[in-house]
């Protein structure tokens, strides 16, 4: 038993003790009260002008995006900067990009949910929104950056009057089906969880539109518990279906470039580095997200410090794991004896692309050491500039693999440098917007906290003596009824 | 908001459960079968029948008369292309056989006179990255009538065969089913009581392996 | 061509022919031009092929199953004889450049001429072509060319009729028959043809008043010069360099910038062509050694086993060296004895000593060639040389001259220019040439040219001369014309036209029979007359036909000669010059070449030369100042940089070059280059060197001042850009030559001679699985590095047999060069006195082609015969297959590289290859078409395919029969042979991707014994100093 | 007022018939009380409705446990299999080209499309198998009639049991759900 004051340790949402964790939901909050908040900011008339600023700005960087990609597709993709020999440039940078951060979303969900982490509840709704909105950004890219776009579809093994397959050894062939079907599943995963919100706002709606449509959408759900049976079940399956998934998805992403032969490419440790890099990138970006978003929408309560700081913890764990992995492939290439793979990593550090290489590495390894000082994991400013950071860090990963690799091969003959276009910043610039308009879309019109899944863990879902406990086991999880309500007492008097 | 009432979608909705998926299932099929036939070269290209700036009447010509395929086209044997015959050929016979309505021959006088070519519409069409080459089959056992179809019995000569990648490869995998003897390829009518025996009979002999490499037909 | 205006005329003119592709008139003008050819050309089963390619890849793309648009078939009206449409037909012609022809086969697709071969029986090509010859299928359908005849008047200029022309030329001419032409010029390029000469005749006959000048900018005046004062004549000098085993070049690019270069190097290259024993094949001889002393880096050089790097200006003391080093050691230099005393400074001792020996040991086995920016001194003392150590009869011989006593070039136009300023030139008959160009700058041509009243132009471009005459006349293309030409041997071939004249052109001849009012007037006529003359009536058609079939007429090379060396004062003088020599000591020097793209600029307009890497610098679209790396690092210069050049009064800002091997104090411009009037490609490319060019000093100019401007300009090169240019980089690069281009000298060749198979340490090479077994064919290739003199004849040949597109200087420097083959070019060495590595790369179809298995649509898999297919038809573009590619091979098309093409410049696409839409993959297929085409024949016949049968575009090009494509299951073919050499080696080899090209490993020949000799650097990998280059 | 509010909504409806009996609580623990006396009176046609899911109403209410995961497992099987088969016939047998000399199948290159292909068959099914299991979607229910319904997905807890329940009779059900201590214990018509 700790020595702190009660309320102390009960409002202190960042404090740890073995017996006794912080609660999960702050402020004198019961069912209604939950509900009352998340929905409000569905149902309020306006958003907030800033909504509005941010709304336009992310709609015309959409439109830019869509003007380039038809200008792409009526001059070809040699408006981009790739060349002979690196063949593959921003486009395939910001797919991977985009494709890891899709990533924390899912994880989120799936993994800690297998994992009974409760603290999931409060941010997993958005942070799935912010999966999907990633996997679409991701995959306009691969799309596009063919050659000939329009004739994509040969990637999928359909009857035709050719007699021709697709290859089923090329790398490109798995990630078509890996991505796809990530994105199918985590879009499934999302609207499941969704179900109940969506009844919830029908129910509270009050034009006759919103009941409609959300009525529509809600799929007529009752909350009636043999539903909740099935809706739970498969929850729990999707969940387990999902979390190899994930690991599966950006492991295959790896292999575009761990199954070429490729000098910097052709690495066995690609796969667990990349997924490591993916959750890390992933969270930071939840973090840039959800750090506005409960500051601009009174979610605090719901999303709280404690949240924060889990990711911040997790952050700093994989981002150590990305630099161990930097450093083993340096390793590798020394121990493996194979002059090129050497070169190609000398290369990387102090050739043409070293600039591209140090940003990587500080970025991505330096920065998440913040993380170890509790005020660094507790101060939302320090937390926000961190995670961007790490979001920059990582695109640049993805530059120095695709682009540093391909430019100095095997022949020294052709080795050659990229250098952007104008079209390749601003499509990067573009899909961006593209994110943040369906982001800002999901903020306005969808629960961004699942309230089902909040009120599950709230104490009042807890009976005493009944011996019955919702998710798991909730000892030392959820400070007892009276025993919250006396700390706030004490609070409020001290 | 509890007061006011609520509202609630009429009984049938519920029976759009059971239309969505049906339509579902039946879309799918639906998509597979326009791309399985509808735009299948068997459905698209079969049966091209452009008209022809003379009204030139193979069944009459190869038919009626008998006239050989290689009177006309020449090159066949030799060749890649099986060369559309020049103005000259016709008017070796038609200068002085004027039979039927010779209005049917003013393009062809014309042509000779003027020695401008008579520009005739093609039918049997293959991309340009296909590289077709008539000297290879023909001396191989493979009978005209077997891309071209009854032509001795056209009188406007359309397309019978789809032309497909898919096609070419049927006959390039199983070339027993298509082969005949080498004297008989220009033998619009030949029939054999057993083709596969035949065939493989004719396979052996010829030592035909039909390749289907890329390059055979794509450089 | 520029914008012609003024009031219509009678006749419809224009601007290009594309402007009126379709119109009514085009139609007339082409059906007039070639009826049988019109049809052809505008509907055939061929032609249609790449009209609409684009139409029918897009519809193959979206509109699965759409049918393509309407195609009709238009047959002869009345087939020509032996014609099968779609059947190419090859044709023996030959192609003249700066007076002195190659022969050549040249296949004609439907009646179009699609692609240049060299004839296996020209005693210069010999099979093999050049880079030129290659491109001159574009240049036939170069929209650019002149075409008909126009006329200026004031600022007018208006489209004429021959006939208008004609009657004009009657008027004109028959005016000044009265005296007799005093007052006529003609200014021609030089010409071997006898036609030509006989017509000539006639016109001297016709006026024989008028003056006759001959004017070429790149001549070989000097050489002339040099045997007139050995010999007391001119007479031509030849070399047998198969029969040499120490073959020295001071100053000479034998194997590139020679009338007889691809004979010369055909002739070198048997004498690299080495058993394991080091021995020629089949011969006791010993492997051939190369000299050369030479101020520019040519590809001569860079095949050098000792090169010796010194300002041009210094060779002659290099030579007069040799010579008393030769003296010294009792030799009898005829003519020179002891003209020179023993006071003439050493220079570059130890070499010349070495030299000296090494030529003493192989009398009458050596060579010593001086190349035409050698003054007529030096020449001379090389014959004298020559004589002394018995070259002469055997590996040296010599034959008459052309016209032995006429003025040099310089005099010529020298001559002229003041004639025609002093107005003493009424009218002017210019044939071919481009004088207001590429006259000395001190002439100012063009200026005199004002001043004739009437200047008449034959010319196959309206360049910057055309635009300054009265009349610009088009002339018809080799490929469109009658002729006859000699080769540099005498050898005559007869010109015999493949197509009618696109753009209504004549031929020198025809417009000369016009200018004298001759009959017969038709080209074909006339040189029938002329070789009749030559060679007797009897039988002559047999002959004629006989000749027409052959592409030579048989016993017309002039016979050799042993002329006697009469003494003369020019050892002494020589001496003189090089004691005096010690004055210039210091200054720079600039010396001008022909261009490895433009020759004299007349090439300009080609996009295939333009985009050609030069040999040595791999510099594309320009030329550039090429200074020595201690100079670039003493001023501070990098590639790119502009700077002012001023020599003998003239200045000319232009950027530099730093090419390793380049001699300190000496820099490097090649001429042509510059061009305002050269048409839509070639205008506004590179800087035009012709500008520092004086009457005083056509060759080197001494007393150079070179500053640096301060501004930079972008140069395209294919290799060693800057910006990947980095420590590491240059290290690694240094580290890997080693095992990429595998090189050893004999002496160690013959201790080890399997050393290419240890050049490269790795572990044992297992598959994971059973390797597929390939009955039937296994195409494979062999390239012996110790044959290519990196010429790079077989990128243009590539280019024209696989209808590769041009993408333009920017585009190169992108990267974004198509090159099927290219060749990677490397040094080594101190870059004062580098080694040169030149290395072809295409695909090497690897048996386990990384690109293969990651194309998720399998549009590059393998064939039954281990070619490495590619399908553009199925390609998407994923372009994963070229970064998976080891070699870089893979080429990308980002953009529609054929949207700017005129329907005149697709005539010369080859209808055997696809071609390549936007978006789409691509890449050498060993001429997958060429091994199709020959394996139906062979069928058809039922006959085996004989070995060297299947030829690919570039091994037919190669003048050293450096590249060996065939047959690697038939374990006697050629390839088969060579890959079991002992100096066979895969390269990247140790990737386990199995590749069928294999090199054939480098051999050095270094003089024995080892003395230090420049060109051998003491490590193998020594840092590069040089920031620019590897 | 039930009347009323059905009426008003589906005048063209037929006489209404009694769809059931409906019974609102406060907290999951008196759910949970009245959940077992329900079960214990022997109703089967009846149900619990809560706004998230109350862990051991399950066994208050004795249902037994579904059988989706069964077909989620069905379907993953079935995925692999077309995964496999698919690869294997159209790589090695319908148009077996030489690859990289790697043979025409081998297993290792094929795995992650089985991979993925079972995954996505048993998510699809796990989706789809719980919405048909479920009866959803089914936008026209008789409770969504009740104003107060509307409040079991903010913060209520409901039990509702069904006319045709055999045991149903509407004043015993009533009384029987007035009895657990519900608040507004009222029949509800279709």
């Amino acid at each position: 038993m700790t020595t702190l004051p009660a309320h102390k340790m009960l409002l202190d949402t960042t404090h740890e003790d073995p017996t006794r964790r912080a609660p999960l939901v702050l402020g004198d909050h019961d069912f209604g009260s939950v509900t009352e908040t998340v929905c409000r900011i569905v149902e309020r008339p306006k958003p907030p002008r800033a909504w509005y600023v941010a709304f336009a700005v992310s709609v015309s960087l959409t439109g830019v995006l869509v003007g380039l990609i038809l200008y792409l597709f009526v001059t070809g993709v040699g408006v981009w900067g790739v060349n002979n020999p690196v063949g593959w440039g921003w486009a395939i940078v910001n797919f991977v990009f985009w494709v890891g951060i899709g990533h924390a979303g899912t994880l989120i969900s799936a993994i800690l949910f297998l994992f009974r982490q409760k603290w999931r509840t409060g941010i997993n709704r958005f942070a799935e929104a912010m999966t999907i909105f990633a996997v679409i950004c991701a995959g306009v890219w691969p799309g596009i950056h063919v050659g000939r776009a329009w004739l994509a579809y040969w990637l999928a093994p359909y009857p035709n009057q050719m007699q021709v397959w697709p290859n089923f050894r090329s790398p490109l062939v798995w990630d078509a089906v890996a991505v796809g079907t990530y994105f199918l599943v985590s879009l499934m995963f999302w609207y499941m969880g969704m179900i109940p919100d969506l009844a919830t706002i029908r129910d509270r709606a009050v034009t006759r539109i919103r009941q409609m449509v959300y009525g529509l959408l809600a799929l007529g759900w009752r909350g009636s518990n043999r539903q909740w049976l099935r809706y739970e079940r498969a929850y729990l399956l999707l969940a387990a279906l999902a979390t190899p998934l994930v690991l599966s998805v950006h492991s295959v992403v790896s292999f575009d470039f761990a199954v070429a032969q490729l000098p910097g490419w052709h690495t066995t440790i690609f796969p667990p580095y990349f997924v490591a890099g993916a959750i890390f990138s992933g969270f930071a970006m939840v973090m840039t997200l959800a750090i506005p978003a409960r500051q601009f929408f009174g979610l605090k309560d719901i999303i709280t410090m404690r949240h924060l700081e889990n990711i911040a913890k997790i952050i700093l764990v994989t981002g150590s794991m990305v630099g161990y992995g930097y450093g083993l492939e340096f390793f590798i290439a020394w121990y493996s004896g194979n002059s090129y793979e050497s070169f190609a990593f000398l290369n990387r550090a102090l050739g043409p692309y070293a600039w591209a290489y140090w940003i990587m590495v500080t970025c991505n390894v330096a920065v998440p050491q913040l993380f170890w000082f509790r005020k660094c994991r507790t101060n939302v400013w320090v937390l926000l500039g961190a995670c961007i950071l790490v979001n920059v860090g990582m695109w640049f990963e993805r530059f120095v693999i695709v682009v540093s690799s391909l430019s100095s091969d095997f022949l020294p003959s052709s080795w050659g440098y990229f250098s952007p276009t104008a079209v390749d910043i601003m499509m990067l610039v573009g899909s961006f917007g593209l994110f943040f308009t369906l982001f800002l879309l999901f903020l306005r019109y969808i629960p961004m906290v699942a309230m089902a899944e909040v009120k599950s863990v709230m104490p009042q879902a807890l009976m005493e003596g009944t011996g019955h406990r919702p998710l798991g086991d909730y000892w030392g999880d959820m400070p007892h009824p009276e025993q919250r309500h006396k700390a706030v007492d004490a609070e409020a008097r001290s | 908001m509890q007061g006011s009432r609520p509202f609630v979608f009429p009984r049938w909705t519920n029976s759009l459960r059971t239309l969505i998926a049906a339509v579902v299932i039946v879309g799918v099929l639906y998509a597979a079968l326009v791309v399985a036939y509808g735009a299948s070269p068997q459905t698209t290209d079969v049966g091209y029948q452009p008209e022809q700036p003379v009204t030139y009447s193979h069944a009459k010509h190869a038919g009626e008369l008998g006239i050989d395929c290689r009177y006309c086209h020449t090159t066949v044997e030799q060749a890649a292309h099986a060369a559309i015959p020049p103005t000259q050929t016709c008017m070796n016979c038609h200068t002085n056989i004027t039979i039927g309505n010779s209005e049917k021959l003013t393009p062809v006088r014309e042509s000779n006179a003027s020695g401008m070519p008579i520009e005739w519409v093609r039918v049997h069409d293959l991309p340009d990255y296909v590289y077709f080459n008539h000297s290879a089959h023909v001396r191989r056992g493979v009978g005209c009538a077997s891309c071209h179809g009854r032509v001795d019995k056209m009188e406007l000569v359309h397309q019978v065969e789809p032309l497909s990648m898919g096609w070419c490869l049927d006959c390039h995998r199983r070339p027993e089913r298509h082969l005949r003897p080498v004297k008989e390829v220009f033998n619009m009518g030949y029939t054999t009581a057993n083709q596969l025996v035949d065939g493989r009979r004719l396979k052996e002999l010829y030592n035909i392996n039909p390749s289907t490499d890329c390059s055979t037909c794509h450089r | 061509m520029p914008p012609v205006s003024g009031p219509a005329t009678g006749k419809t003119y224009w601007r290009s022919l594309d402007e009126l592709a379709d119109t009514p008139e085009f139609r007339k003008f082409v059906e007039s031009e070639f009826p049988n050819f019109a049809p052809e050309l505008l509907a055939s089963p061929s032609r249609r092929r790449f009209l609409k390619l684009m139409g029918a890849s897009l519809a193959m793309a979206g509109l699965t199953g759409c049918r393509w648009p309407k195609e009709t078939i238009a047959p002869h009206g009345s087939r020509p004889e032996g014609r099968t449409p779609g059947e190419s037909v090859q044709y023996a012609t030959a192609m003249e450049l700066g007076g002195s022809a190659v022969g050549l086969l040249i296949t004609s697709y439907d009646g179009r001429p699609i692609k240049v071969e060299g004839n296996p029986g020209h005693p210069i090509s010999r099979g093999a072509t050049n880079a030129f010859a290659q491109a001159s299928v574009l240049e036939l359908y170069d929209p650019d060319r002149s075409k008909g005849v126009m006329q200026r008047q004031g600022d007018q200029t208006f489209y004429r009729s021959w006939d208008q022309f004609a009657a004009y030329a009657r008027r004109h001419f028959d005016a000044l028959r009265a005296d007799g032409g005093k007052r006529l010029c003609v200014l021609s390029e030089s010409s071997s043809s006898p036609s030509l000469a006989d017509m000539r005749e006639r016109f001297g006959r016709a006026f024989p008043a008028a003056k006759w000048w001959e004017y070429e900018p790149i001549s070989r005046d000097n050489e002339r010069l040099g045997s007139v004062r050995a010999f007391g004549q001119a007479w031509r000098t030849h070399y047998a360099l198969d029969r040499a085993d120490v073959i020295v070049s001071l100053d000479a690019d034998l194997l590139m910038d020679h009338p007889a270069a691809i004979g010369h190097a055909r002739d070198w290259a048997v004498g690299r062509d080495v058993d394991e024993q080091g021995q020629r094949r089949g011969t006791e001889r010993a492997m051939n050694r190369l000299y050369v002393v030479e101020s520019a880096h040519s590809v001569t050089g860079s095949m050098a086993d000792h090169r010796l790097a010194v300002a041009s200006r210094r060779v002659e003391a290099v030579a007069l060296h040799l010579a008393s080093c030769l003296i010294e050691r009792g030799v009898a230099v005829p003519s020179v004895g002891n003209a020179l005393s023993r006071s003439s400074r050493p220079v570059e001792a130890d070499f010349v000593e070495a030299l000296a020996e090494d030529l003493l040991a192989h009398r009458g086995r050596c060579v010593v060639a001086v190349g035409p920016r050698q003054g007529a001194a030096v020449h001379a003392l090389a014959h004298a040389l020559n004589a002394a150590l018995g070259a002469v009869g055997t590996t040296v011989s010599y034959t008459e001259e052309i016209e032995p006593d006429r003025p040099t070039h310089a005099e010529a136009i020298t001559t002229l220019s003041t004639d025609m300023r002093d107005g003493e030139v009424d009218t002017l008959l210019i044939l071919g040439g481009n004088p207001v160009f590429d006259a000395p700058a001190d002439l100012e041509f063009g200026q005199g040219l004002d001043a004739v009243k009437t200047v008449i132009h034959l010319s196959l471009f309206p360049n910057e001369t055309s635009q300054r005459c009265t009349w610009r006349l088009s002339r018809a293309h080799y490929l469109e014309s009658w002729g006859d030409v000699r080769a540099y041997d005498g050898t005559i071939s007869v010109v015999q036209p493949l197509i009618e004249p696109l753009y209504d052109g004549k031929t020198p001849i025809e417009v000369l029979a016009l200018v004298i009012g001759d009959q017969p007037a038709k080209g074909y006529d006339v040189v029938r007359r002329t070789l009749q003359a030559s060679s007797g009536g009897a039988d002559f058609d047999t002959r004629w036909r006989r000749a027409l079939h052959d592409g030579i007429v048989p016993g017309s090379a002039w016979p050799t000669a042993e002329p006697p060396l009469k003494r003369g004062g020019w050892a002494a003088e020589l001496a003189e010059r090089v004691r005096g020599g010690t004055a210039e000591a210091g200054q720079v020097e600039l010396v001008f070449t022909p261009d490895s793209h433009v020759y004299d600029g007349r090439f300009a307009n080609s996009g295939w030369l333009q985009e050609m890497p030069d040999p040595l610098t791999k510099l594309t679209w320009d030329n550039a100042a090429i200074i020595a790396p201690v100079d670039a690092e003493r001023m501070g210069l990098r590639r790119g940089d502009m700077v002012r050049l001023e020599a003998a009064g003239q200045t000319l800002e232009m950027p530099v070059t730093v090419l390793p091997g380049q001699a300190e104090g000496s820099v490097t411009v090649s001429l042509g280059y510059g061009r305002t009037a050269a048409g839509r490609v070639g205008n506004g490319t590179g800087f035009d060197a012709y500008r520092l060019r004086t009457v005083a000093a056509m060759e080197v100019v001494t007393g150079v001042t070179l500053t640096s401007t301060g501004r930079r300009t972008m140069l395209a090169v294919t290799q060693d850009h800057h910006a990947i240019d980095s420590r590491v980089g240059r290290r690694e690069r240094d580290k890997r030559l080693g095992m990429l281009y595998r090189e050893a000298d004999l002496e160690e060749y013959r201790r080890h001679p399997d050393f290419a198979q240890h050049a490269v340490h790795h572990l044992p090479l297992v598959s994971m699985w059973r390797e597929h077994e390939y009955e039937g064919h296994r195409w494979g290739m062999t390239v012996d590095l110790n044959k290519c003199t990196g010429c790079s004849a077989c990128v243009v040949a590539c280019q024209a047999e696989n209808n590769i597109a041009v993408v333009g200087k920017e585009e190169v420097d992108r990267g974004r060069e198509m090159h099927w083959i290219r060749i990677d070019r490397y040094f080594r060495g101190q870059p004062g006195a580098p080694q040169v590595a030149h290395q072809p790369v295409a695909c090497h179809h690897c048996a386990n082609a990384p690109c293969e298995q990651v194309c998720p649509v399998a549009a590059t898999v393998h064939s039954s015969e281990g070619l490495n297919d590619m399908v553009y038809n199925r390609c998407i573009g994923t372009r994963y297959c070229a970064n998976n590619c080891p070699y870089k091979v893979r080429r990308f098309n980002w953009f529609n590289n054929h949207k700017d093409l005129t329907e005149t410049e697709k005539m010369a696409f080859n209808p055997e290859v696809t071609v390549r839409a936007r978006g789409v993959m691509e890449k050498c297929t060993f001429c997958v078409q060429r091994i199709n085409a020959v394996k139906i024949d062979a069928k058809n016949e039922a006959r085996p395919i004989a070995d060297g049968e299947i030829t690919p575009a570039c091994a037919q090009a190669c003048p050293t029969q450096a590249i060996v494509f065939g047959e690697l299951n038939d374990a006697e073919s050629r390839v088969a042979r060579l890959q079991a050499d002992r100096r066979a080696y895969a390269m990247l080899g140790e990737l386990n991707v199995k590749p069928r090209t294999q090199y054939l490993a480098k051999l050095r020949n270094p003089a024995q014994p080892e003395v230090a000799l420049p060109g051998l650097p003491k490590a193998t990998h020594t840092e590069q100093t040089d920031t620019e280059h590897s | 007022m039930t009347q009323a509010a059905s009426t008003s909504q589906e005048s063209a409806d037929q006489p209404r018939a009694l769809w059931g009996c409906l019974v609102e609580f406060e907290t999951v623990e008196e759910l949970l009380a009245g959940a077992e006396k329900v079960r214990d009176a022997g109703y089967t046609k009846w149900d619990c409705h809560t706004p998230f899911p109350v862990h051991g109403l399950n066994d208050a209410m004795g249902i037994r446990p579904t059988r989706l995961p069964w077909l989620v497992f069905g379907a993953g099987v079935t995925g692999a299999a077309v995964g496999l088969a698919l690869q294997y016939w159209t790589n090695a047998v319908d148009y077996p080209l030489v690859i990289s000399g790697k043979p025409l199948f081998s297993l290792p290159a094929n795995i992650p499309v089985i991979f993925e292909l079972t995954i996505l068959f048993a998510a699809i099914t796990a989706f789809v198998g719980m919405l048909a299991l479920n009866n959803l979607p089914q936008w026209y229910h008789a409770l969504f009639h009740q104003p107060r319904f509307r409040r079991v997905t903010a913060d209520r807890f409901m039990i509702s049991v069904e006319a045709r329940d055999p045991k149903f009779d509407p004043a015993e059900t009533r009384a029987l759900l007035e009895s657990l201590g519900g608040s507004d214990v009222e029949l509800v018509e279709d």
